[in-house]
């Protein structure tokens, strides 16, 4: 939040989410992909899953209105949509390792043009908070990483090797950041689209391997 | 009966209920690896199982606790379809019947080298059904060591004891039966109904069930009570009445 | 049943039966061990689990109140005693795996006085009858066998070493036959009582290793 | 509400239930491996847990998602146990927050060396709890290949995919909580309450229920509606009315 050029945090997570197909099964990490549930996707139909073993989890609780045994993977109260589903920790990882994710999109701290990325562990830090995540980034059938393009002090997200220790390796589809769009292509990185206010050289600067431009380049969609 | 607290729209508009067994099985091409609940005559579908054999898919690979046709009256089973010429193979706890007076249709075609069959323990079988669809691919287990099972295989001592490595088993197609089902493929089973079809469906892309109680609106079910959730579940059939429909029977038993 | 000698069927399920302890799970395999439940063990508990998931299961249904959803491992349509719970296969196998069958009863071929026993293979078949007979065997904390003593043609059961092949090896606790009440010694069979209307040299005669006896050998105890 | 088919007498005479959080943990011996129940504030055995910071057993191996300790209010969890000097290891999916401007009370003691931490991905530990209570003592998952928690470990490619070597996780005792139970032990969760607890409960030789709603009588719970069998729990205590007994609270959100 630090650099505020580009997208907000809402529409790198609508970015994201209009990639959703009608009838995916989405897991949504904790952070900025929450926002995901907000976006207006239209008559597609996206069933929610949450580690806890909660399938099918709908809007957040009215105040008042929680039932307190009943939360998604980031502690908040949510609502159950009709059709849901409710099952154990076990059960819950074997829907994810078994490949029923369709989408699993998760903030972190860098991602790399091989389609690494590193969400648990800081630098030089003891031990770390691995929650789901590494079950998920192994066993979804699709790795959405939302991030800021760059840290607090201007280093580029998006590098060609990270160096924070990975939670999975070559599996990130599709980032979104806030100044566009962008798949992994083994050597860089393809922008997709670009955010508005934002120009090539600002994107290619602040970005740690090359970029792959297309011959007409897209302004970022947030509108289905 | 069962209390709802969900809200909202549907997950989705797109109800999965099919008009026709049929119709559900349909697309189901030579060469699949067909998965089957059931254990004795509750929770194995029938009217599935019949669809099939009018279907006539061929080359087909079957799994199961057992082929069926030891017991009377004989309502469609895994053996049927080795009758009718579709199977290759079977992989199944049972090639012959428990009792060694007792026969299964089944034996004469294993025995002939006409259908090919693995024998699996019945727990090994559960779990590696259950390893399929939890993306387990392969586990260790106690059962079958030192038996001709475990021949030639590889083993690992673990604490002490040995144990045998055993691979999941996915499946293309999983045939269940289960009593309750709402129009999103949650599903209920009633008693030792539940058997083997829970995991079945876990561990195949394509998932169909026959359902005996008239099949409801999502929302219905009680999320807490759904013992198979609907993203497992692809296809959804009401069973009729009989005689339209196949329902389990009572057994004949041959002593009193 | 070619073998009129000793006891009964229901006799030597009786005997099996008498061992059961108080708050146990049993497992009763098809054939005569499905007897015992028959037996009077006074005010004992016993926790009886089926192949198929049931847990608790109570007597055989009257005629016309059958639910032909319910069957124990046999495909008896069953009842269910209060307490009673339902699980699928896979957790089902996973009770008897996990080690909480206090006691499998299964019936046999053969059994070995090193504790192997034989029960899903005929000699010269191919392929076999298994079930849920080989779990069984591996996990639960104490095996008992129930079986004529001896062949239709009059060859012993009790052997040396088993000639069919074997569902686990080393596993048998307890044998409880026709002729008497043993225990697998290793070298030979523990005979702890004895079949009234035998003598010792009937049972010596029709038994395919050692028998080692106690200097007081009780006849076969069939009431609590 | 349910309704139940069951006959005959109840399958054991001896209740599970127990009067008290403290007697219930009594018998807690120094140095055993205690697995925790809960996932955020759902299932949470909080009354458990302030009867074992009474009890004082030390030298203890934790089990559970995580510490806890990162959200207000603060109700009785792991890390208290850890802070009350009880603890020699945890092993956990988290040593430190989510959020990395999140502090967990724990963090402090791990990064000191004061306890140990063994920290595992959440679904690795849900399956090595399953594979435990399933007597499974080893299998392969994707899960972390590739990663700082693989290194120097064994590794197997199956099918051109590499896995990873995880063993069983067994306990001797779990704690966890429940909606409903009957005197036998047979438990009801709901909602997300159910999380770790069935697995924890498999995994343990003795497992402690904490339960919500009045306890009824063997029978009184549907045989198919049971989440975690009564075979699996040896103890029930009913939690009491607030402020005697710990119930789930809302969070205070820190940003509104």
């Amino acid at each position: 939040m630090s650099d505020t050029k580009g997208l907000t945090r809402q529409q790198m997570a609508d970015r994201a989410a209009l990639e959703f197909q009608d009838g995916w099964i989405v897991n949504l990490g904790v952070g900025i992909p929450t926002l995901c549930s907000n976006t207006d996707i239209g008559d597609r139909d996206i069933i929610y899953h949450s580690e806890n073993g909660v399938i099918g989890y709908g809007a957040i609780a009215p105040e008042g209105e929680e039932d307190l045994n009943l939360v998604n993977a980031g502690g908040q109260n949510v609502t159950l949509r009709p059709g849901a589903a409710v099952v154990h920790h076990a059960d819950s990882f074997g829907v994810i390792r078994g490949g029923h994710i369709d989408a699993t999109v998760m903030g972190a701290y860098q991602v790399s043009c091989g389609g690494d990325f590193a969400n648990w562990k800081l630098k030089g830090q003891k031990g770390g908070g691995i929650g789901g995540a590494m079950d998920l980034a192994a066993c979804a059938k699709r790795v959405f990483i939302i991030l800021e393009h760059v840290t607090r002090d201007g280093s580029p997200r998006l590098v060609r090797a990270c160096d924070l220790p990975v939670t999975a390796r070559g599996v990130v589809t599709l980032i979104s950041t806030n100044y566009g769009l962008f798949e992994p292509t083994g050597d860089g990185f393809r922008i997709r689209e670009i955010a508005p206010g934002l120009t090539l050289e600002d994107v290619r600067a602040a970005t740690g391997a090359p970029l792959v431009v297309p011959d007409n380049l897209p302004m970022v969609r947030l509108a289905r | 009966m069962v209390q709802s607290t969900t809200r909202g729209e549907e997950m989705t508009q797109k109800s999965k209920l099919v008009a026709s067994f049929a119709e559900a099985v349909r697309d189901i091409p030579d060469g699949s690896v067909i998965g089957f609940g059931g254990f004795a005559m509750p929770g194995v579908p029938f009217n599935l199982i019949k669809a099939l054999l009018e279907h006539g898919a061929k080359q087909l690979t079957l799994v199961g606790n057992t082929t069926g046709g030891a017991q009377q009256p004989r309502n469609p089973d895994m053996g049927m379809l080795v009758e009718n010429g579709q199977v290759k193979k079977v992989i199944c706890a049972f090639t012959a019947a428990t009792r060694p007076t007792d026969v299964l249709p089944f034996t004469k075609y294993y025995e002939s080298g006409e259908v090919d069959a693995e024998l699996v323990p019945q727990g090994t079988l559960a779990e590696r059904l259950r390893a399929a669809g939890a993306g387990i691919p392969a586990f260790y287990t106690p059962t079958a060591v030192g038996t001709e099972l475990a021949a030639g295989r590889e083993t690992r001592v673990i604490n002490g004891r040995e144990y045998l490595l055993e691979y999941a088993l996915p499946l293309d197609y999983a045939f269940v039966r289960a009593t309750r089902a709402d129009t999103f493929g949650n599903l209920l089973f009633h008693r030792s109904q539940r058997n083997f079809n829970p995991v079945m469906a876990t561990a195949a892309r394509v998932t169909i069930a026959e359902i005996d109680e008239p099949i409801v609106a999502a929302g219905e079910i009680d999320p807490d009570m759904v013992h198979t959730p609907g993203i497992f579940v692809h296809r959804v059939v009401q069973v009729p009445p009989p005689p339209e429909g196949i329902w389990p029977s009572r057994r004949q038993e041959r002593r009193r």
